[in-house]
């Protein structure tokens, strides 16, 4: 077990024939088999890596693949739309990797797909890997194994900073999902700690927070209140200078919340061990 | 990406919010004439990218042509909070009866822009929502519908404005949501929007953020960007794509993906260390722009020591590596530079490196450790 | 017992300072006592008829009155923004009367209302008359009388003839439904025909249809798969000549649907009995 | 409201739709003009609007400016289906290689817009839909999202147009929709959509139906509605806002409700009698419209009797019946008139008519009746 995606998994690659789209397709088939098609408007009949088939569009995908998730990897000044087709297409998961999408755009997807039921993972994020399983985005494979951590992040790099580490202790991951750090994104860590504590073969999880907004605080408040399994914590930007303010209105509608001092203080009063650098969250457990 | 008060006020004005008759000056001369135009009184406005200016004495009234002149030069010769004044903005005076904060940002929990509005406006709207939040009025838009004229209607009640008003804020808010909408701004505000004695509604301040992820279809507003007041080595960062943040340490980093390279500075910190800048390559970066974050690092004489941590994913260590070795031979840094790299193509990347005289370290903590070592010499 | 409303309806009136919604007003609050309110911007704190407060917008009526219900008499160029301020103010049954409304407009109101769960009878209705309870729109008050006969109608006046037919037979309504004529409403034949179903003071059902779309076969499909109670019913257009194209399209949209004879044979195939006129309806049971 | 096929073309040339070039011309002089700017072979298109026009020899190729003129002077000598060709439009002719159907219009059981296309396009669309309705391509737009790109995109991979056109198709379409949305169509539709031999793909004709509803903000194409074709009173009726159909039978009609006045006309019908018109006076009608009704139906001399069926709701039967005095007072019918009033202020209604010397009825059924024998004489 693990969430939202395994073996079982049918992705396809919104922008397969774009240069990132290819690059990390071609890790995700020789991590797994779970590559089913990809998409790109107007190269619909091409076949990528020999046997991948690319269509014209996600319905045709779809239709062709019975595809049940999709990784989006085009510029970003398309990805609202190929996250809105891929939503249209029936897709009930997108993992949208491209970052850069504008703000106001990312809010009407956001509540478009909200209406549709549709889960989001991203944008701007490494994506999911369930390792020994499914690798579904950018998280370099060979960093972590197989075990019973799941592991949530905002942040993509200090992730695999963590995993790495996981695995240098040979602690391994159920599911690594990483949420993303757009200020709008699909899924929170709410969402992923819920699943998480659903999940049989997870027994502990790692988040991996930083600065700005108030997802962890919300986080805190559902481990204090819904979870029993372990939470293990880091929180990125504790030297950051404070960021740029937003008038006046970033002060009334985000009063007080968002630093690093804050966000360390509402998990450790949920009984979160909060780490001081990366390297030493899998061994607070 | 912020914009002046007087740029915002162009835009406002165009999505049909009435503003005070008035244009922007660079000269003490040109402030008088546009006085001279206006007739009456007029405010002298210093234009910085920074808030406070009015504490700071950059707002002035002045009753004639000549007065005007004399405080243009004043204010043109300031700095306000370092930043010097270059242009100021001559707008006719009003008078003031009430003043209203209004404003359309976006709420990242809710997922939804959303009105704030007060008819307690003014400079100490801040101290208005910290002490009686209830004045504040927050109203959502949805994204997809836009703001309609009901619920602009309803923002106006809640923060009981009069009734004869109405209309007009109606109107100011559905223009101000238009602007929001084209211009991709993350924060629209009016502070103060007035009435006057003459009972009209005039955008007495503006200020607009824009967001820098949508600029790629806002090349008007991009271009007049005003880089007076930036950094150089910012500017260099911006055209290469680049997120730099100048810091006063002296352990240059060089990190992909904004969580890790905050890691990496709170890291330097909890090793004894002082980071000298924040620099995010971003992901996918390849060798020319990590050639250019490594010369942007290099400009600042205060650097000691450099710590490059890259973990590879859409980024690939080969590609930063070969990015190193260009700017090492064109830079040709004096300083010590720490490496760490691990992910997609590192051992690709460490090849590349062998040969460059390089201090490589395996986890963060031992490259953090190794850089500070390194900066003290 | 009855559907949609009844003696605890607690009622507001968009628009009702202006002349027809004044008038109705007045109509509504002589048949019984559930309107709450009003709403015309720029107008609250009045009253009208000495009793009923006057707001600004539906949402200040709404926390004012606890309104269950609202009634829209603006003009067609404002109906569309009145039905979602009424949406958006929480009020889970709208009635709109106003004709006139455009179509674009009514596909864009229809679809966002249906994504908030929101009940809406009309545009371009007579409303609701549930005979000695409550007269929510223009329905006469004094052609109906109470009893077990379920009235629906996509006609304004052609239902008043039927009720004004009933009366004179001494035959009474559970609650008649006008659900109007335009092209898109609100509430269809099947929706109305399903809570006559389930409503147990409704024993038998009028339904009153006329040329054009498909709805009436739909209700027909309805009553001869989910219906026990006996439906009678008339179609108006008979002698109709055939209306005004709509270019290619509109042959391929509505290939073959929507004349009376198709309508009649449908109905009668449920088992419907099909008035020649409609005083002729309430006989037919 | 239809408009003519030039109308439609430049209308869609606005939103980037490519159309041939040409221009309308009113005679044959004006046709060869244009031809000679044009160059080359044109083709002259009767601008009427009923359909079939082509197979009514409407539409014709000439080959140089002289023919031109002449082919224009037979078009517009010609009647089809009864009505005058008063103009032509003159465009330069196309090589075509493939006819695409493309259209939207509203799909009113699901309450969205909806795009019919079909690589089968041409005069004879409806059989190909009726034999071959795989051959149709239908997908529904969001009215909320509009019309998105991959949709576009969808419909033309749905249809198999060759994938060299998938991007001329894509902005044609989101073009049509844009014209769709800006002028509140009921239809908007290309047919033919061709493909030239030169693999230009170019609106070649084109249709537009737009909703009556919203011409109040339809301000300017309301003015250019033509009204050569439409008989005098339903120019005088949609100036009152009636709606009015003129019919062939002896008793006029004036009810209100739509509903109610076809069944008027069953019920007439029914009782062995024809209508002469079809009239709903609307909701809410007052007594000069009421007036205007009468004055209508009774400039029709085939008119023996004439029927007012009213049962009052919004409309009140006092209203009504001050209107029916005015226009008798005015008109002076020499017919007979059977007046049934039920409903709201159905009593002052009937006080008010008491001496106007008109034959009462209680049922429909028996108002009815009345009027066929008042028609028989």
């Amino acid at each position: 077990m693990s969430i939202l995606v395994d073996k079982n998994t049918r992705l396809i690659v919104q922008g397969i024939t774009g240069n990132e789209g290819l690059f990390h397709t071609t890790q995700m088939v020789a991590y797994s088999d779970i590559v089913v098609g990809g998409v790109t408007p107007g190269k619909g009949g091409e076949k990528v890596l020999d046997t991948i088939p690319v269509f014209d569009s996600v319905k045709t995908a779809k239709d062709a693949t019975d595809a049940n998730a999709s990784i989006i990897f085009v510029p970003a000044k398309f990805a609202a739309d190929a996250m809105m087709e891929a939503a249209d297409a029936g897709i009930p998961l997108i993992i949208c990797i491209t970052e850069g999408v504008p703000v106001q755009d990312m809010m009407r997807v956001r509540n478009y797909l909200d209406q549709k039921k549709v889960r989001l993972i991203g944008p701007n994020c490494p994506g999911l890997l369930t390792p020994g399983e499914a690798k579904v985005g950018i998280i370099p494979g060979n960093i972590a194994i197989p075990g019973n951590v799941g592991v949530v992040s905002r942040s993509g790099t200090l992730t695999y900073e963590v995993l790495y580490a996981m695995k240098n202790l040979n602690m391994g991951a159920s599911t690594c999902v990483g949420i993303g750090g757009d200020p709008v994104n699909g899924t929170n860590f709410t969402d992923v700690l819920e699943m998480f504590q659903a999940d049989p073969k997870t027994e502990k999880v790692i988040m991996i927070g930083e600065i700005g907004g108030n997802e962890e605080e919300k986080a805190a408040e559902f481990i204090k209140t819904k979870m029993n399994k372990p939470v293990a914590s880091f929180i990125a930007g504790q030297t950051a200078p404070p960021g740029k303010r937003m008038g006046h209105a970033g002060a009334i509608i985000e009063s007080g919340a968002g630093t690093a001092a804050d966000k360390i203080k509402a998990l450790e009063a949920a009984g979160v061990k909060v780490a001081k650098h990366p390297e030493e969250i899998p061994t607070l457990f | 990406m912020k914009l002046h008060e007087y740029q915002s006020k162009t835009i406002f004005s165009k999505y049909g919010i009435p503003i005070p008759k008035g244009r922007v000056a660079a000269t003490p001369q040109e402030a008088r004439e546009i006085a001279k135009e206006l007739g009456g009184k007029v405010v002298i406005k210093a234009q910085v990218l920074v808030g406070g200016r009015g504490k700071a004495g950059g707002v002035k009234v002045a009753n004639d042509p000549a007065e005007a002149e004399e405080l243009a030069m004043q204010i043109l010769g300031m700095s306000i909070k370092g930043l010097p004044v270059r242009k100021v903005l001559v707008d006719e005076a009003s008078n003031i009866d009430q003043e209203i904060y209004f404003s359309i940002t976006n709420d990242r929990a809710a997922k939804k822009p959303v009105m704030i509005a007060s008819a307690a406006g003014g400079v100490d709207i801040e101290e208005v929502a910290a002490k009686t939040p209830e004045k504040i009025v927050k109203m959502h838009i949805d994204p997809i519908i836009g703001l309609k004229e009901y619920t602009a209607r309803d923002v106006a009640l809640a923060m009981g404005l009069p009734k004869q008003y109405m209309k007009d804020f109606t109107k100011i808010a559905l223009g101000l949501w238009e602007v929001f909408k084209a211009t991709d701004a993350t924060l629209a505000e009016i502070n103060p929007l007035v009435i006057t004695k003459e009972k009209k509604m005039i955008a007495l301040d503006g200020k607009m953020l824009l967001d820098d992820s949508a600029l790629f279809r806002q090349v008007e507003l991009e271009a007049t960007r005003d880089t007076d007041e930036d950094a150089p080595a910012e500017i260099e960062a911006r055209k290469y794509g680049l997120s730099f943040i100048k810091l006063d340490g002296n352990i240059g980093c060089m990190v992909n993906g904004a969580g890790l390279a905050m890691t990496s500075m709170d890291v330097i910190k909890l090793f004894g260390g002082e980071p000298a800048n924040f620099l995010d390559i971003g992901g996918g970066a390849d060798s020319k722009k990590v050639a250019a974050a490594m010369r942007i690092i290099l400009t600042d004489p205060n650097v000691k020591a450099v710590l490059f941590n890259i973990f590879g994913g859409i980024t690939r260590c080969d590609e930063v590596a070969k990015g190193i070795l260009v700017a090492m031979d064109e830079v040709k840094p004096k300083v010590p530079m720490v490496v760490r790299l691990v992910g997609t193509n590192a051992e690709e990347g460490r090849k590349l490196l062998e040969n460059a005289n390089m201090i490589t370290a395996e986890t963060l903590a031992d490259a953090a450790k190794k850089a500070v070592a390194a900066a003290k010499g």
